[in-house]
């Protein structure tokens, strides 16, 4: 049985997935990424083929992936988050033509091929106003924990309309709606919709075509889904692995690359450092 | 027995300042600013109370400052942050030329004129990384309480740099100078002397003259200071408690409101004029 | 032409008071349906409507052409940017990005063409991508001349409103002869001394008008026909000193910076609120432009340039090397009797930014206190201006 | 697969021959400054009339050149910083911040004291920045300013309108008088025709260096190794040595041409760049490429001081005419964005292109409001793959190295995956 291993290092968490040969997910973990990187890629890594209940050395390649997947050191490859992002949500949903992912630092918006290939894609501009660390702040700010505000925010009667997208000074909007006595529910559902516009902005630049597939930690926030199908006008898809997508697209590829190159290569391959960057079509 | 208030409710915490009649500071309080603003700057002002033993009727004059300043019934005016930073801080250190406030949200500098009034002031721009949140976030990214970012700080030995303007951005390289595998001090170290240098930006914009006095919570943290005073080479005042400045700044303009009329309570719809 | 003339509306309500009138006016200033304009043209069948960018517009053209000018300067904090951003960076100024949202959420549909003119960067790419993004609209970019110190600059400037008038009188079908221009020019010089009383009101008795009020009359006056504009002022001008305000203790200023993108209504009255009688101001400079009447004569083409070039007012756009920029400012200022120099610069607005380099040498030159802001249409909350704005009266005050 | 990073500056001859002449140039400057030298005159590269100064044996200052050379040499920030402190905001052109920060540094850079100006020449081409860039520069220099007014070329037609050509030349004419002043002699007619015939060979044969990259493989990239000869191009127009450069530069072009030598060892994508290149971090910016196999074929950038290669020559003939339709039509700057679209896809058209590649800055709005637009007709119209990034041409606060990497990484990813799509 050959698996791939897929390792995505973001910002705050580590992802890991293993995949069998016939495409399923064998093996999984989740992990702060915390100050030392490569040492939360290994342990992620590690934590999943325990998961897996499998031999590390039956892991015949391994794509890491994410802002630190240069430091992936016992990866055969490095491949940017938005090729392996179209990649896992073609797995997840395979009818996904348009993608959009919110993370702490970065939006994107990734328009899908039939093969889960990258026809267009946006990420947020020099400016890092409406992303992620946006929702975390304004939670703070509320007193509520990032899980909470979702839900809440769909009990909004009267949105606010926030002068700003910029996660520094969300805070201080907040503050004086706070004081003017608006409720949590609507300054949160006006937190919403904020981001959701933006957001929308931004992926109509790769053209919207549906299925959308939601991505990314804020996937997991309701409000942000119902704020995007609102500003959308479609349905978007989410699952419990949303957040996976990366891990998994990774996995893909290093299973796929895995099968289509011999082992005596892969054991020469395996360890060594990659070249800086290595594409989703290397052989 | 009579007293002043001066109490600042900021976005982060709520401080109160007493004067007794001889224009003396007897107490003071701190704690965490919750949206019940009225109920924030009661509870401030009672804690400080408590500590002389006073009562709400004691005090004479009160006057509110910072971003919940309008949301105070029980206020006899309210007066800006930074026209208050500068009157704490010229009561203080009576040579103080320049004020550098750093507070939760924004950093501002400003230029004195005689009798701690304010001549020229600067707030930082709207995308600066900037302000002690963002301290407060990357503490808290790399898993150290915001106490020990001063000493460590202090034990870089080469500082990494920061150079984004956008405090989310400032994050992500925070980030990549941790996978890259900087030393935590030195990272540190990176954000103050950002810091420091956005900072010292916005001084010259004012006029950086000496003496310098550093006001908010982050003049707490000793390595911020030291940054500091390294970036504009000058001596930086730093008071025991440099985030009640602004508040103490609010009692002492009560004290001069009380003053000029003769202890007689105003009618609270008074307004300056 | 002359005789039919292009006449008022019914449908604005009469205004039984000066608040009333006021309080139409703002509704007006913040529509982005510019339902009063629809109107109008709904009652003069076969009319067009020409939209106008900032800053310095011909609209004597337009409306001797037989159409009617509009103002189209951004849509406030009124819409939600959701296309624009996608064309213009997030260090584009606000009001190029909704301004092309309008058209994008198809509410400029109605008009039949836009005119533009070289006053920065990003609003003369925006004219392409009008063009572009538009068809049926005629887009044009009018160049106003930067060589005043020579007489070919306004020579030149007469070929170019004569290019500008074929290309109206193509879509409207009326070739304007020398009288229709004399009958626009001096419809709009009354409209314009009339403006000019307004702010000298504003000068002498502050109390009597408050900033917000008299921008969104000039603002509202810009989305309707001048004809029915002329009304609002000719009323207003008669009531205002009757209205029983009584004066308060505040600074004396003059609002600088705020020539293109508008600042929001809550904004202005903010700074009031803060302890500011706004004196003098710089919104819609360009369609109060100039400070004289133009003078009628057999070429009124000419005559339009030369105004513009000897008797506009000076913007952050104008770069007449005659005299520095800052001279007016400083001149105005004390003219004025200002206590104070607000600059309030749109963010991301290249033109006054610079400018307040200068400004601000100039200011501490002549020790005149002043104090920078900067906004953005698209604000509901003032918080930080309001604190600014505070600081600095408190600053001025405390004496 | 990216390549390991490689060393891809250009090493060919004409690139000493430049490093020389542009010293040269600043020597002259230095001498200027040093009131041994010719009169000054500060100037905008874009469309300009060098050949009147030149005519009158005065040296040409060009601000962004200056302002670039200390952006190159990692020298432009604390002079930001210093024009901030005087004012100016975060959002203004940092070319214009570092410049005037420099003036009031003493005007003394790592390569040249620049001289103070004795005429400042406004020739703004479409850029209104420029406008207050010189406004400034008069008002702490006190010099003598002269507005060259040139008509944004906004007309429908492929020329501009007569009455447009008239207005420059008129200005032309206006400025050769106060040249005469000036100098103190007449304008030698002669000589002038003599200068203009020379800008003529020089646009030929920049035009034709810039045909040779329509050849697989380029033999140089058309947007980093394009950066070495507009210096030249630029600060000796109309002059002996800078034809003589050209002259070298394209012998020397057209032999890599005929061996089939490109910049990279392999040429994987031919890519057009639109946008300044981010001169702080021009190094970083080239290898992110490099690393891809990925050359550029054209770029708008080559043509802010003048476009040749599509048929332009000055005539010696009509000096002042064509040196006027020089300034009005054949630069990118007085152009309009809808000009620049069909530029832009006339490179992708004719020189083969794979990809356009927008680098938008910050600074320069008359380059980037709007790019988004430019996207989206490249995107959705044309189907040319097309890749937006920001950064800044001065200001190094403004690059973000793992930023711009990822989502240069990720294009070509994708354009290699296509790829793939297509063979099998």
């Amino acid at each position: 049985m050959t698996y791939g291993g897929g390792v995505d290092v973001g910002s705050t968490q580590t992802k890991a997935i293993i995949l069998s040969e016939d495409r399923k997910i064998v093996g999984r973990a989740l992990i702060n990424t915390g100050a030392n990187v490569s040492m939360a890629a290994e342990r992620a890594f590690r934590e999943a083929i325990h998961s897996a209940g499998i031999a590390s050395d039956s892991i015949a390649y391994v794509v890491g992936t994410g802002y630190g997947r240069y430091k992936v050191n016992f990866g055969n490859a490095q491949i940017t988050e938005i090729s392996c992002h179209a990649r896992g949500a073609n797995f997840l949903f395979p009818k996904t033509r348009t993608v959009i992912d919110m993370g702490g630092q970065d939006a994107k918006g990734i328009r899908v091929g039939e093969q889960g290939d990258v026809k267009d894609f946006v990420m947020n501009d020099k400016c890092a106003a409406g992303t992620g660390r946006f929702l975390s702040n304004a939670a703070e700010t509320v007193g509520l924990s990032l899980d909470k505000i979702g839900p809440i925010s769909l009990e909004a009667k009267k949105p606010v309309r926030l002068s700003t997208v910029c996660a520094v000074f969300v805070e201080s909007d907040i503050m004086s709606y706070l004081a003017e006595g608006k409720t949590v529910p609507d300054i949160l559902g006006g937190v919403h919709s904020a981001i959701a516009a933006r957001t929308v902005a931004l992926v109509r630049r790769v053209g919207i075509e549906p299925e959308v597939a939601f991505t990314g930690g804020v996937s997991r926030n309701i409000g942000m889904v119902k704020a995007l199908e609102e500003k959308l006008g479609l349905p978007v898809n989410v699952c419990d692995d949303s957040h996976f997508i990366g891990a998994i697209g990774a996995a893909i590829f290093a299973l796929e690359r895995a099968l289509g190159s011999d082992a005596s290569e892969r054991s020469g391959k395996r360890g060594q450092a990659a070249a800086p960057a290595s594409s989703p079509t290397a052989r | 027995m009579t007293y002043v208030a001066g109490i600042d409710i900021g976005s982060r915490s709520t401080k109160a300042v007493l004067l007794d009649e001889s224009r003396r500071v007897c107490s003071s309080a701190l704690v965490k600013t919750r949206p019940d603003f009225p109920g924030v700057a009661r509870e401030a002002m009672e804690q400080a109370l408590a500590k002389v033993g006073g009562h709400d009727e004691d005090v004479k004059y009160v006057a509110t400052t910072g971003l919940g300043r309008y949301n105070i019934p029980f206020r006899d005016i309210q007066i800006t942050d930074i026209t208050c930073a500068a009157r704490g801080a010229e009561f203080l250190f009576p040579n103080t030329a320049c004020v550098l406030d750093v507070g939760g949200q924004s950093t501002r500098a400003i230029r004195l004129r005689e009798g701690g009034k304010v001549k020229e002031f600067k707030s930082n721009d709207k995308c600066a990384a900037g302000s002690g949140g963002f301290l407060e976030r990357a503490a808290h990214y790399l898993e150290i309480p915001l106490t020990e970012l001063g000493p460590l700080s202090m034990a870089a030995e080469k500082p990494t740099t920061i150079s984004s303007v956008c405090a989310v951005l400032a994050e992500s390289e925070i980030i990549n100078h941790v996978s890259e595998g900087q030393s935590v001090e030195n990272i540190i170290r990176g954000i103050h002397n950002s810091l420091a240098s956005r900072s010292k930006a916005l001084l010259s914009r004012v006029g950086l003259e000496d003496e310098v006095t550093f006001v908010g919570g982050v003049a707490r943290q000793s390595g911020m200071v030291e940054a500091l005073k390294r970036t504009i080479n000058r001596p930086v005042n730093v008071s025991k408690e440099p985030d009640t400045v602004a508040a103490l700044g609010a009692a002492l303009l009560a004290y001069q409101r009380l003053q000029k009329l003769g202890g007689i309570r105003e009618p609270e719809s008074y307004v300056f004029g | 032409m002359r005789k039919e003339g292009i006449v008022a509306t019914t449908l604005i309500p009469e205004m039984v008071s000066l608040d009333s009138l006021f309080a139409f006016c703002r509704e007006t200033a913040q529509d982005p349906e510019f339902t009063v304009a629809k109107r109008w043209l709904a009652e003069h069948p076969g009319k067009k409507a020409i939209g106008c960018f900032p800053i310095y517009c011909p609209v004597e053209l337009i409306h001797a052409s037989g159409m009617l000018p509009l103002g189209i300067i951004g849509a406030g904090n009124q819409i939600e940017i959701t296309f624009a951003d996608a064309r213009f960076q997030s260090f584009v100024c606000s009001i190029v990005k909704s301004t092309l949202e309008l058209g994008l959420t198809n509410r400029l549909k109605f008009l039949e063409g836009m005119l533009f003119h070289s006053i920065c960067d990003p609003a003369r790419n925006l004219s392409s991508v009008f063009e572009r993004n538009f068809p049926d609209l005629l887009v044009e970019y009018i160049h106003f001349p930067q060589n005043f110190a020579s007489p070919l600059a306004r020579q030149y400037l007469a070929t170019e409103y004569r290019r500008i008038l074929d290309s109206l009188a193509q879509r409207s079908g009326h070739r304007p002869t020398p009288d229709d221009l004399n009958y626009s020019i001096e419809l709009y010089n009354r409209i314009r001394a009339r403006l000019r009383e307004i702010y000298q009101i504003r000068t002498e008795t502050p109390h009597l008008l408050s900033a917000a009020e008299s921008f969104v009359l000039t603002r509202a006056g810009t989305l309707m026909a001048p004809e029915d504009f002329l009304k609002l002022l000719d009323r207003a001008v008669v009531d205002l000193p009757r209205r029983p305000i009584r004066p308060k203790d505040r600074i004396r200023v003059v609002l600088e910076g705020s020539f293109c993108e508008l600042p929001p209504v809550g904004l202005i009255e903010t700074l009031e609120e803060a302890g500011c009688y706004i004196l003098d101001d710089d919104f819609l400079r360009g369609w109060r432009w100039f400070t004289e009447d133009v003078p009628l004569q057999e070429n009124p083409l000419a005559a339009l340039a030369e105004s513009y070039s000897e008797r506009a007012y000076y913007s952050g756009t104008k770069h007449d090397s005659r005299e520095a920029k800052a001279a007016h400012l400083i001149r105005l200022a004390k003219e004025k009797k200002a206590d104070a120099v607000v600059f309030q610069a749109a963010k991301f607005c290249e033109p006054a930014l610079f400018d307040y380099a200068l400004y601000r040498k100039a200011l501490e030159d002549a020790k005149i206190p002043h104090l920078l802001l900067e906004f953005e249409e698209k604000t509901w909350s003032f918080d930080r201006a309001r604190s600014e704005a505070e600081t600095f009266v408190e600053s001025l005050l405390f004496d | 697969m990216a390549q390991g990073t490689a060393k891809t500056d250009y090493q060919g001859r004409i690139h000493n021959l430049q490093k020389d002449m542009i010293g040269r140039y600043y020597s002259r400057l230095t001498a200027a400054a040093e009131n041994k030298g010719e009169k000054a005159i500060y100037m905008l590269i874009s469309g300009n009339p060098v050949e009147l100064i030149e005519a009158f044996d005065m040296i040409p200052v060009y601000p962004e050149v200056n302002a670039l050379q200390l952006a190159v040499k990692k020298q432009s920030l604390p002079l930001i910083l210093a024009a901030e402190e005087m004012g100016y905001s975060t959002d203004n052109c940092a070319y214009v911040k570092a410049d005037i920060g420099m003036y009031f540094a003493g005007r003394k850079t790592p390569f040249a004291t620049i001289p103070e100006p004795d005429l400042i020449l406004c020739n703004y081409v479409g850029c209104n920045v420029y406008l207050q860039w010189f406004e400034h520069l008069k008002e702490y220099s006190k010099a003598p300013i002269y507005n060259l007014d040139v008509p944004f070329f906004r007309t429908r037609s492929e020329d501009p309108s007569e009455e447009d050509v008239h207005y420059v030349v008129k200005q032309l004419e206006e400025l050769i008088e106060i040249l005469e002043r000036m100098s103190g002699k007449k304008l030698d007619y002669q000589k002038l025709q003599h200068i203009v015939e020379l800008s003529g060979e020089t646009g030929a044969l920049w035009s034709e260096i810039k045909r040779l990259a329509r050849q697989r493989p380029t033999p140089f990239d058309a947007y980093f190794d394009s950066v070495m000869m507009m210096a030249p191009l630029y600060c000796l127009r109309g002059t002996e040595d800078g034809l003589w450069f050209f002259q070298e530069a394209y012998k020397e072009m057209k032999q890599r041409a005929d061996n089939r030598e490109g910049p990279l060892s392999e040429e994987k994508f031919r890519v057009v760049m639109e946008g300044p290149p981010p001169w702080p971090y021009l190094r970083q910016f080239r290898d992110m490429f490099s690393r891809w196999g990925a050359v550029a074929v054209a770029s708008t950038y080559s043509t802010v001081g003048g476009i040749w290669e599509f048929g332009f020559r000055h005539d010696p003939q009509h000096p002042l005419e064509s040196i006027a339709r020089h300034m009005l039509q054949w630069n990118l700057t007085n152009r309009n964005f809808l000009q620049r679209y069909r530029q832009i896809k006339e490179y992708v058209d004719d020189w083969a292109a794979d990809a356009l590649v927008i680098h938008s800055v910050k600074s320069c709005r008359l380059f980037s409001a709007g790019q988004g637009d430019m996207r989206e007709y490249f995107t959705k119209q044309l189907n040319v793959p097309t890749l937006l990034i920001e950064s800044d041409l001065e200001d190094p606060r403004y690059f973000s190295e793992a930023q711009l990497r990822n989502r240069v990484d990720a294009f070509f990813e994708a354009l290699e995956h296509q790829r793939m799509l297509v063979k099998s």
